[in-house]
């Protein structure tokens, strides 16, 4: 039971927490942000665990997790 | 002849290239040209502007702070420069990132191109730069597009040559583009 | 639902200018995590070198000085000795203190100074464009190594933290990675742990940590750690290389 | 014989340091000049000569103290923070009579600065800003082509006075791409060098040193050190004229600020104003006796600077004692633009 | 309270430093300064400060710049080629608008030099011999009782102006015993240190730095440097007048050769020759205004100084137009003697 | 009768300035004879540090450059490489290499420059009247460590040899001594290898010679060169700590 | 009163003890009063000389060429100095290292004082140097000797002060000798 | 059967020759060199072996030796 908020105007698409999360939840949004990169967005909520390991790996710290 | 241009977008946008190019075709045709790039200090969303000046005499200043002419590619972009542009100059707009509404000056000759998605239509987003200053070079004749586009094999790589045709089919169709499109 | 991460009260609310993928961001989470950790923030002052990171002063909610490039350890040392009940780290790229900070760095540890060093090795000049740093691996293309990194013409990558190591001022000194999960939380402990050896009065801690530098290695950040693991981790080897014991360093 | 060429400021400086048989460059990285450690790590390899990162502003000018104590034409560049690490190794090659050429790409400054063009380094480059009683060359470019053209004269003059030369451009100056004409090297007549150091074969040992412990042999040798300053303000004085005759203000400005003054005098002209430049060339030795010919003719002088003062001293120094001269400063940070000057000058017209 | 001492010049500066509060004392050995670290190493563990012997000339300069930016007052103190090291430090701590104190025992150069007086490094220390448009104060002491008193005001200047302040004395000074009176410190009116890092508690985050990128910063700051230097040029200028009234002709000296200038003066007017002098105290800001004033009166000035023509530029540059500068330069080496330099007066009388 | 013992042809035929009984006389001979043993005296070029050693160009029969105090090593860098077949070493004290000079010497050595350092440990600034250096012992009173040396304050004397020999760049690394017969005739056979080194391309070769000050250390020669062995000895061991094999650095 | 001394030797003859006791006898006499130590390179046998200024008034230059008086410890000295003197200035020899013949001018007033075998009498050949300013005081009586034997104790470190004594016998002994002897 | 010389303008009295002459043959002399030292002479030839360890350890080069 976990939920995670991606801040898409602080992603830059270094795809490090889509690489990491163990139920590949996250994957590439479509549409272009403020700074020009396609960011990230979680495919379905349900799945998460919480278990922050795309907010560990994440170099702009634009995850934040609740369990 | 007498020509200063500013062109100015965000990191990645392909301004030195264009930059470059415009100044490789004008040196191509025995004019005097200088060519100034300034950059940001971040790698990447950063400003990326340069200046190019044209002239059949010698050059004293290679820096520009009002151009005949300017070349945006980017909202920012605008704001900083758009007020700049001498009276009765040239505005060209990349239209794919700029809103022409939000120019307000009433004294200038503006063109927008949708670079972007004529890239597109040349099935490669990269190549708007070359849409853009295929455009440019239609409306203000600095250099012919002969030269221009025969420059592009001074300024890419040899390894890059086999790019060469889809960049000079993109530097005609904004030149087409330009040609037929109203000033505003 | 509580939450189990989220942004450390060190760091700013602010982007990074850093390049997509790049190991600085998630190194300055790290340091702010361990200051919040402790509970340092309001007595903690950072020194920043030269370097892509110049900025930290952008990113941490804390005190900061700017030292010229290279110097920041002699700059931690005056404040240091001037504040000793402060906390007081450097933030240090590969050619800031591997090359023109030599003298320094060597120095300041030789002293035991009683502060932390941040040393970010990425084997080569990020902020610059990509020249080769002292730890550029052999064969390595870098602007200013075209060819690759060669011995005969520019020598050896010099492994700092076992340099570092061998100086009887040094009491904590160890090299971590940050390219999986698990190197990351490794390092997230050591960082910590040589913020508390300078809490404890022990002295001189070091921490070198390897990361990538996507945009200069001319690779995408996925590849780029897979360059750490395979490229750059077993020329450099991770591990504490020493770690004195007891409560003060005398 | 000549080609014409479109390069970058850094790459004509280079090219020509070549050109002028530099085989051996030594420096760090440091922005706006990487474009030149960049071409020589890549050419030095093909023309069997040598390029060293240093690992620091100090290393690079003692290696350049040691190839040069050897014979041979090296050099160094970087830009404001690493010249002032270079000024310990700096006095001593002036102390030692070692040849050598420093660029200076400079941007702004003090401290860590900024990236932008500047001329804030005036002083440094030419009141010698090591310890001690001595003087470098400095050649102060205004295009690329005189990058590249004042760097062949560089090491030429280093050779000729045995005497470090810096060449002060700035972050415009190394960046922009302009046209430059290849022209063939044609070397002054030098001094054969009898002092190097190669192991003494069949002859006394030599000795490169700056260390004078024994009764007036210092003072001897800052005497004649000095000498060798005068015989360059005698010899190697270089300035340009730009439609100074009948003008009624003269603009003194060098480098990136000269060509802006140039553009703003061009815009001055079509308004009927009568003004010329007197562009320095060499900074040091200035142009003292150029300057005071003209202010015998010409009364008002503005100096122009991309800094808050410094050059406007020689100015002073030179000029007749019933000239005047104005300064107008544009700190660091981006050039100036010519409106920005044509405004100045009027305000002195 | 008064109490008289005797002592040497580098002690008498060392004793000033502590009595107006310094704690933190980083610097290197160098001949001939070497009294001031002994003498620290000695005595600040008996006023719980602290003393480090830096690994270099730059380690010490930027440990000033961290105990400075942490509020304390700190200083070193080197020679000659030692300053040449602290150029870029120095210009950090003035870009970073930082006080510290640096003190300069001139010695013979260029380069390794000598261990002999000198007045050779007075551009590099008025001129910023670092990077970029910055300045420092400099005091230029001539007898141990300035080498003390200045030493007091130095840390209040550096405190009231944010920037570094160099004493710049040399070897005579530094070595020389004589009497000096040891009055009690009375500081200078200080604004409050509310810039010092120490910790964000109860407060924002501040930043010690000289990094300017954005647009418009880099001139404003340089702008804002510009005017601080203009408030020492109207605030803090001194200077000493001897003998000066009725003389037909003014000897401009400083610290040592002041003092050799004096005797050379007393020969002088024992000759019936109406000589005076005037000597700078302050070198950066110089005494400009009082120069001029004095020129409106008196026609003829010589300049002496321990080097072959430095600060003569800024009594050339000080003087009203129709003033006569000449010079005489005594070449770094060993001083001159009283005779000399009457005899180089006489030459121009 | 032969001549078994006389002045070695590289040594000027004039008398040192150093103290009665001060090792750099023994180390100037040392160098002279390895570089008459070898017949390189015309081809060989000396770097002179800032030290009690400065004037090597007065004793030595051969080219001489002077270095800034600590820059020997870049100094002789530039030498070497625009004359690679020439014989080049830099003669420097403690405070001149270890000190001042750190961040040459660790560079230098890490390039695997094909010179050679001579290296004279007396743990204590000569020239300029007995400051501490970084080799000053624990406890060593010199006249800026008034109260002996104290490692909080200034650190711990650094081992340069140790240190030295751990980077991959250097190939010859030993430490001698020169206080008794036994220990110079190994100094003597040491100081050889080092320039056989660099006469055979091996790269980088440094010696560190534990000597004397007897001046400095308030001592008369005899006792000093006791000191050398009951308190430098202990602390400086001496031995090769790298000697790379082969015929070239390769 | 205005009287310039310089003292010539080599190293290890006490030059600058015996200078800087004569300034701080001075200094006591609250008379302005410079010392300056000239040191060579060399730690031993190198020259060491040292200048004393002593005047009622101001001091200007604490260097001086021609001194009044001299103080010449050894033959170099002699040569180098000697010829310095102001003309009816004041010559004292420490003739147990310089012969009083070597000296060829005419103008001055010489005391040659055999030092060493002096201080030989008194057990110990380092007293020469006291032996000799006290023979130049008691000549020149720029300060009284009384003074000049109280100055020891400021000049000798504390744990040095059972060679006081000693030291105040070698002055007298100096001053005995020099009231005793004729001039050339 | 040795033999050596002693510059003794060139010797500084730093007694190393002298301790470690196996047959302590080498003593100071009663008389000062121009130098200000009381420099050292050997006792006897004959008895030397030119062995060259005085010569070895002096750091002033003031010794040569035959054998
Ligand atoms: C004295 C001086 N020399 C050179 C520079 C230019 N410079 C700025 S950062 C840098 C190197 C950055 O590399 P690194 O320390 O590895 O940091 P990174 O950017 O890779 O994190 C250099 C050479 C400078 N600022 N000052
Ligand atoms: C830049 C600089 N700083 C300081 C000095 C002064 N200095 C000359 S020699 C020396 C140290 C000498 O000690 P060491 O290197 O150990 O040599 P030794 O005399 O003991 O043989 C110092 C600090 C200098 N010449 N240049
Ligand atoms: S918290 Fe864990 S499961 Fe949820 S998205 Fe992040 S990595 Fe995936
Ligand atoms: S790790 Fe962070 S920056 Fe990278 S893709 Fe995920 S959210 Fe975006
Ligand atoms: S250049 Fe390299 S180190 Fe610098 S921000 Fe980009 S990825 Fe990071
Ligand atoms: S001071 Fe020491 S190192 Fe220097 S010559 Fe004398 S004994 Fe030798
Ligand atoms: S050669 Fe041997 S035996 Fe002869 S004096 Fe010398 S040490 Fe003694
Ligand atoms: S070893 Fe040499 S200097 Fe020492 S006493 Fe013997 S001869 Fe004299
Ligand atoms: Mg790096
Ligand atoms: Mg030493």
């Amino acid at each position: 039971m976990g939920k995670i908020i991606i801040n898409r105007e602080r992603c830059k698409a270094c795809a490090f927490c889509a690489s990491v999360c163990p139920k590949k939840l996250i994957f590439f949004s479509q549409e272009v942000n403020s700074q020009g990169f396609y960011p990230v967005e979680i495919r379905t909520e349900d799945e998460c665990t919480g278990c922050a390991l795309c907010a560990e790996t994440c170099p702009d710290v634009a995850i934040e997790v609740w369990r | 002849m007498y020509h200063e241009i500013i062109m100015s977008g965000v990191g990645g946008q392909g301004i030195m290239v264009i930059g470059s190019l415009l100044a490789q075709a004008a040196f191509m045709e025995n004019l005097n040209v200088t060519y100034t790039p300034i950059y940001g200090v971040e790698k990447r969303g950063g400003h990326a502007d340069c200046t190019v000046v044209i002239s059949s005499e010698e050059i004293g200043s290679p820096i520009v702070d009002s151009p005949q002419s300017c070349i945006i590619m980017s909202r920012p972009s605008l704001g900083k420069y758009g007020p700049r542009v001498k009276p009765g100059g040239f505005l060209l707009l990349n239209s794919s990132f700029v809103d022409p509404l939000e120019v307000r000056r009433k004294d200038l000759d503006i063109l927008s191109v949708p670079a972007l998605e004529i890239a597109q239509t040349l099935g490669n987003d990269r190549l708007s730069n070359m849409v853009i200053i295929g455009a440019f070079v239609e409306k203000t004749r600095v250099v012919s597009l002969d030269t221009l586009a025969a420059a592009l094999s001074q300024i890419f790589e040899e390894h890059y040559h086999h790019l060469l045709p889809a960049n000079a089919a993109a530097i005609s169709k904004g030149a087409e583009y330009a040609r037929n499109s109203f000033h505003q | 639902m509580k939450q189990v991460f989220k942004r450390p009260r060190s760091l700013k609310d602010v982007s990074f200018h850093f390049c997509p993928g790049c190991h600085h961001g998630t190194i300055h989470r790290l340091v702010a995590e361990a200051i919040d950790y402790y509970d340092l923030r309001e007595r903690t002052i950072g020194v920043a070198g030269v370097g892509c990171s110049v900025f930290v002063y952008e990113y941490f909610d804390i005190d900061v000085a700017e030292a010229p490039h290279g110097r920041a350890p002699a700059v931690a040392t005056g404040l240091k000795r001037a504040l000793p009940d402060r906390i007081v780290f450097t933030y240090q790229g590969d050619g800031d203190l591997a090359s023109i900070g030599m003298s320094e760095i060597v120095h300041t540890a030789n002293r035991g100074e009683n502060l932390t060093v941040i040393f970010v090795n990425n084997t080569v000049y990020g902020m610059t464009g990509g020249q080769m740093a002292p730890t550029t691996l052999l064969g390595q293309p870098t602007t200013t190594s075209p060819y690759g990194r060669d011995f005969l013409q520019n020598g050896y990558p010099i492994r700092m933290a076992e340099m570092i190591a061998t100086l009887e001022g040094t009491s904590f000194c160890a090299r971590v990675a940050l390219n999986t999960p698990a190197n990351l939380m490794k390092a997230k402990k050591t960082v910590r742990r040589a913020f508390e050896m300078q809490m404890n009065n022990m002295g001189f801690s070091f921490v070198e940590l390897l990361a990538s530098c996507p945009t200069n290695w001319g690779m995408n950040p996925l590849k780029a750690n897979e360059r750490v693991e395979k490229e750059l981790i077993p020329y450099f080897p991770l591990g504490t290389f020493k770690e004195r014991k007891g409560t003060d360093h005398q | 014989m000549e080609k014409r060429l479109f390069l970058r400021g850094n790459h004509a400086l280079a090219i020509g340091a070549i050109k002028a048989g530099c085989r051996f460059y030594f420096g760090y990285p440091i922005t706006p000049q990487n474009d030149i450690p960049e071409f020589f790590s890549k050419q030095m390899v093909k023309v069997e000569g040598c390029f060293i990162q240093a690992e620091s502003e100090v290393a690079s000018i003692n290696m350049i103290l040691g190839a040069s104590a050897a014979g041979a034409r090296a050099m160094t560049s970087s830009s404001s923070p690493g010249l002032s690490l270079m000024q310990e190794g700096l006095s001593y090659l002036a102390g030692s009579e070692l040849p050598a050429v420093v660029v200076n790409i400079n941007r702004s400054g003090p401290g860590l600065g900024g990236i932008s063009a500047s001329q804030g380094d005036y002083f440094q480059a030419t009141r010698g800003g090591g310890h001690g009683d001595y003087r470098t060359l400095v050649l102060a470019p205004s295009s690329v082509q005189e990058m590249h053209d004042l760097t062949l004269l560089a090491f030429d003059l280093a050779d000729k006075y045995r005497n470090p030369v810096i060449i002060l451009a700035d972050a415009v100056l190394g960046q922009i791409q302009e046209t430059m004409v290849d022209r063939p090297y044609q070397p002054l007549e030098l001094p054969p060098k009898d002092w190097i150091l190669a192991g003494a074969s069949g002859r006394d040992p030599r000795l490169i040193k700056s260390l004078y412990l024994k009764e007036g042999e210092m003072e001897r040798h800052n005497w004649k050190l000095f000498e060798k300053y005068q015989r360059m303000k005698r010899e190697d004085v270089r300035h340009e004229n730009y439609l100074e005759e009948e003008a009624e203000l003269i603009i003194v400005s060098f480098g990136t600020a000269a060509r802006v003054a140039k553009s703003a005098i061009r815009l001055a002209r079509a308004e009927g104003l009568k003004v010329g430049l007197f562009r320095p060339i060499t900074l040091f030795p200035f142009p003292e006796k150029a300057l005071f010919d003209l202010s015998q003719r010409v009364k008002r002088f503005l100096t122009i600077e991309m800094n808050t003062g410094q050059m406007v001293e020689d100015v002073k120094l030179s000029v007749a004692r019933d000239a005047d001269v104005h300064f107008y400063g544009h700190a660091p940070g981006s050039p100036p633009a010519p409106e920005e000057l044509l405004n100045a000058l009027k305000k002195v017209y």
